[in-house]
């Protein structure tokens, strides 16, 4: 197995509002009393004048962006996922998405690898609720150096973004080429392979390139598509993976239910049906554990996407 | 804009409550009463429009928007800078109107400024119309803020005034609030943090018209002593007659001076002012008058 | 066209409640400053001491009405559904799904039918929102009697229930045998077909019925289902339906990113892929107009199912 | 259960400021010390195990878990109606943490209650334990509600409060805020309804000890004067040291005299109580202990 390198995305977050805030005097950073946990902090630590903590009032820090934003700043509003999407679903609604104006949400702590906190903390519905959101556009950079370039594209892109991060270190596997320029709505094909396409996103990917090696030792050439943009989905790439290959499993750190694969399931029944299954996890709240038992516990390892495939090729009579 | 140029340097006489000051109680000043006429004026057309416009839609708040009424004339035509033919001049005073079911009352006060023809208003709730049933910024020019859900206009406003400060910017950020709204908890997210950042370029109206829409405010969820819970928030609290233009205007004045805190102006009114039968009429919060309501409703209002 | 007779989901909300509240002295209600619109008012008159107001403070609400069932109560909550679902979501996920706490939540006013209101009172994300909380039970009602049946049938089931009703008079359609035995998570055929099935949940089951017609003309014969449950949501009935018809058109007033639609979508890719078409509202905000205007404006008119159905016979190339 | 019964009919002595009562200010009673101190010797085993288990875990939030250890431990060691081996009692008086964090704190005095082994404690976090890292109502004997998410958990103990009225029954409810928690509007939400049901079986406690997890919740995000909030509320306000046992149980007791009005007990404490370089130390918010420090803890704890 590949030795990947680790990182963190919200350090990558942290150093993209440095680079942002010298860059435009216009960016405002709001955080919820978690500023040094997802990295606001260091934003404040340069531009204390433009950085502003609303305390544990998620409702009032979301709000409060969108008038920045109805001011003609670029409001960034950060703090764990579980805090700042289903506790202020109806701030982002009615404030920010309904009036399509300027403020970027970054999530970080999303999913089961927060590990020890458990259930209360673990976000697994995030992409969803952002999802379903008119006018939202949603993000889940796929390591460290891809969480950089997407919040530097979130910034540039008028209007609201949402953007998933994890709190673990996680493997760097966008250093290619094919990932250098992020285009937000472009998924990027990590791998090529004619028999079955493996559509991961964050945390994922790197599991989905994994398992695509794991498939090569069964003679199965898998297509690894990274689809770092939920909303608005790339649906051209999807389809044509699903004619080239004829059968899809999708992976997210997520609630099955309707998460990235969901989405996934839509644009092929209407219109390429092919075979899928997806990886995730199977509606259910988390619990407290290590990341990796929890990943094992919840389904949401290179086997599981492995047997996942072996099932969908089998489904396909190959 | 000032629609009433005249009044801005006169002095005017009101009795003003500020716990937060020392000293305060009595500001002495003076109105000519030639001026207030033509805000009562402005008043009784502003009314007439709401009820023109719920009767035409067939739905619609006719009681918060009419206790709202004297508070946003006085706003739109006395104290807020703004120019109708630049919506969005950077300068102007930002006006959110959190309690976005008195649309009605915002968008009379935005078409009487010339905002957009007067004519418009009877398209309100219809389909394709850009006056939505409450306040859509991406629609209606002037709109500063687009509410609806209850408790979200404050924060807004916090978020326009910091920027103001950002930007070094004189204008100001008026938010008006119904007083069952205070139930919602951002509500007291939004005085906790305003005062704290010391956002003293933030002025909070409640329209204190003592219902909400189960029934009176004190008999659902009491909001007393609701002065004494803003102020342990921080705020100047100034407590007037939502229907004086002086105390009105007093108040302004009084917030302007105030320096390091935000200033709430708690506005005593009444549910349905102007509309006998629906002054305090618990019914009439979000009901459209019948045919014989509505014409009963215009005479009273000096209608033809 | 049939004539139908219409009647108010709201009202026999009510009846219900007071029916329960006869019944039962563990059942509780709660209402957010709305009691007279949802109904829950009529419940207050005859049991003033078992119904709460907790004015306009829907999170105050939801997490006590946790409270009430830790205490062994059976607890109501009820206000517009775009009140009781985003601006609520992590009080329902943390005080009473992840606990499985016996709070019924019922949502009035779902849906661009709204009218007047506009866009930020028209909630068409709800079926997203409650779905993807583990420990959920959705259901949609069909008309009024439905809806009763459903109230009964959510008081008897022990865990949190989410109800989505309507605001205005709809036709009454489950006046049929097949519906009188309201089952949690059974669908039922309202219509036996054998070239299309049609889904529909909520007000969008009538329509089905009427589009069911309008293909007869066309010589397309269709099976219409009611999907009154949503989750759990009855994959047999849908899996047979596929195998039988080879085509499926579903239709709800939601907005079809994330709704009904893609749950059936879902069941489909994974077990039996047949070409599918979802009715529903594309991902945009409403606006205030009548509801009437709003169906036809938003594709949520019997024209839209049949234009629906034609299309996915033409993928079949029939 | 009231693991010192010898305490109960005591009298004892402590100063109590209570804005709500005519004549309040001073309660005198006392307690033998002897009694005092094993509850003291209580505390200092509580907090022993706070510091294993977060070690032990290698995650947690000792600051907030030692400042609030008094309180839980008078609550559940003297003041609280309960039985270990009842759990589901139903005329046990309920506690909910609404400051889940401090789940460890909770974990202890239920174990020392009897609600599940001692040795248990150090499954905390761990996969497939029953003690997660905030409280599980469902899968912990004795823990009431499910907290973790800020801000929720005075909600639910006006449920609580409000069923045991509804049944007729006697038991009351405490539910311990964070100060931080304050920042949260659905506190105020909760504490305006309390207030207006009359909720006189409810018992909050504020853990003020002064920090929130970025730092000083006065430079975060203000929140003095906090009595004066909580009394513009509506609330019978107590305010005390969080660390004297004398003082929480005469809180205990003020609150239980309070008829027609909830009570909120402002605990003054010090976070990370009793662990010299954790006290005061924002830093030890949600960090766990190196081994050096976890081994000074120990001893400074009194453990071996
Ligand atoms: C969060 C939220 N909950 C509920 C509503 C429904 N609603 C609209 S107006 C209203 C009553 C408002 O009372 P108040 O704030 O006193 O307004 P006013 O008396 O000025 O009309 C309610 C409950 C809402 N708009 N927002
Ligand atoms: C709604 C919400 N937002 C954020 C958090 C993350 N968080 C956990 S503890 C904490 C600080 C709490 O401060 P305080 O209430 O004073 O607790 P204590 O000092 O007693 O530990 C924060 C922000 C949370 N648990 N819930
Ligand atoms: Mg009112
Ligand atoms: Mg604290």
């Amino acid at each position: 197995m590949k030795k990947w390198e680790l990182k963190n995305q919200r350090d990558a977050f942290g150093e993209a509002l440095v680079e942002l805030g010298e860059q435009r005097s216009d960016i405002v950073v709001a955080s919820a009393d978690l500023s040094c946990s997802v990295k606001t902090g260091v934003f404040a630590e340069h531009f204390p004048e433009r950085h502003f903590n609303f305390g544990i009032a998620e409702q009032n820090m979301i709000s409060a962006c969108a008038g920045f934003a109805a001011a003609g700043k670029t409001a960034f509003a950060s703090t764990f996922a579980i805090f700042v999407t289903g506790r202020v679903y109806d701030q982002i609604r009615q404030s920010v998405a309904y009036p399509k104006l300027d403020v970027k949400i970054v999530a970080t702590h999303a999913g089961i690898t927060v590990g020890g906190d458990g259930a209360t903390h673990q976000m697994i519905e995030d992409l969803a609720l952002m999802r379903v959101l008119p006018n939202m556009t949603v993000i889940v950079p796929a390591d460290a150096p891809e969480t950089k370039r997407a919040v530097m594209a979130a910034a540039e892109f008028k209007g609201p973004v949402y953007i998933r991060l994890g709190r673990a270190n996680i493997p760097v596997c966008t250093d290619i080429p094919e990932c250098q320029d992020f285009e937000i709505g472009k998924a990027s094909i990590m791998r090529e392979g004619a028999d079955i396409t493996l559509v991961g996103t964050g945390i994922m990917v790197a599991k989905c390139l994994e398992a695509a090696e794991d498939l090569k030792k069964h003679k199965i050439d898998a297509k690894v598509i990274n689809m770092s943009t939920i909303k608005p989905m790339d649906e051209k790439t999807l389809i044509k993976a699903a004619r080239e290959t004829g059968g899809m499993v999708t992976a997210e750190e997520h609630n099955v239910m309707v998460g990235m694969g969901s989405a996934v399931a839509m644009t092929l029944v209407e219109n390429f049906h092919v075979p899928m299954k997806r990886v995730g996890i199977r509606d259910s709240f988390g619990e407290s554990g290590t990341s990796d038992e929890l990943m094992e516990k919840y389904g949401l390892t290179v086997d599981h996407i492995v047997d996942a495939a072996h099932d969908v090729m089998k489904r396909r009579g190959r | 804009m000032k629609i009433f140029p005249s009044l801005i340097s006169k002095e005017y006489e009101v009795r003003v409550y500020s716990p937060l000051h020392i000293g305060a109680g009595i500001v002495v000043n003076s109105y000519p009463d030639e001026d207030i006429k033509m805000l009562e004026e402005m008043a009784g057309k502003v009314r007439r429009h709401i009820i023109e416009m719920i009767y035409g839609a067939g739905s619609g708040h006719p009681g918060g928007s009419l206790s709202a009424t004297d508070v946003l004339v006085a706003l739109y035509f006395m104290e807020m800078n703004h120019k109708a033919d630049d919506p969005k001049w950077e300068d102007r005073d930002r006006f959110v109107l959190s309690k976005g079911h008195a649309a009605p009352t915002l968008y009379a006060c935005l078409a009487e400024s010339g905002y957009f023809p007067v004519d418009e208003l009877k398209t309100i709730r219809k389909i394709g119309s850009r006056l939505q049933g409450h306040p859509d910024m991406r629609k209606t020019p002037g709109v500063e803020a687009s509410t609806g859900s209850e408790g979200q206009g404050l924060s807004m406003g916090i978020g326009m005034a910091l920027a103001a400060k950002l930007d070094r910017k004189k204008y100001r950020t008026y938010v008006m609030l119904g007083d069952g709204e205070n139930n919602c908890g951002q509500i007291w997210e939004a005085a906790m943090s305003a005062s704290q950042f010391k956002i003293d370029n933030l002025v909070a109206i409640i329209d204190r018209n003592k219902l909400q829409l189960d029934g009176p405010t004190e008999k659902i969820m009491s909001l007393e002593p609701l002065g004494d819970k803003w102020k342990a928030f921080g705020w100047n609290v100034i407590e007037i007659e939502g229907h004086n233009f002086r105390e009105i205007l007093a108040a302004f004045k009084k917030a302007k001076e105030t320096k390091g805190h935000p200033s709430v102006i708690i506005a005593n009114t009444i549910k349905g002012k102007g509309v006998s039968f629906m002054e305090g009429a618990v019914g009439f919060h979000g009901k459209s008058p019948s045919k014989d309501e509505y014409e009963k409703a215009m005479k009273e209002l000096g209608g033809d």
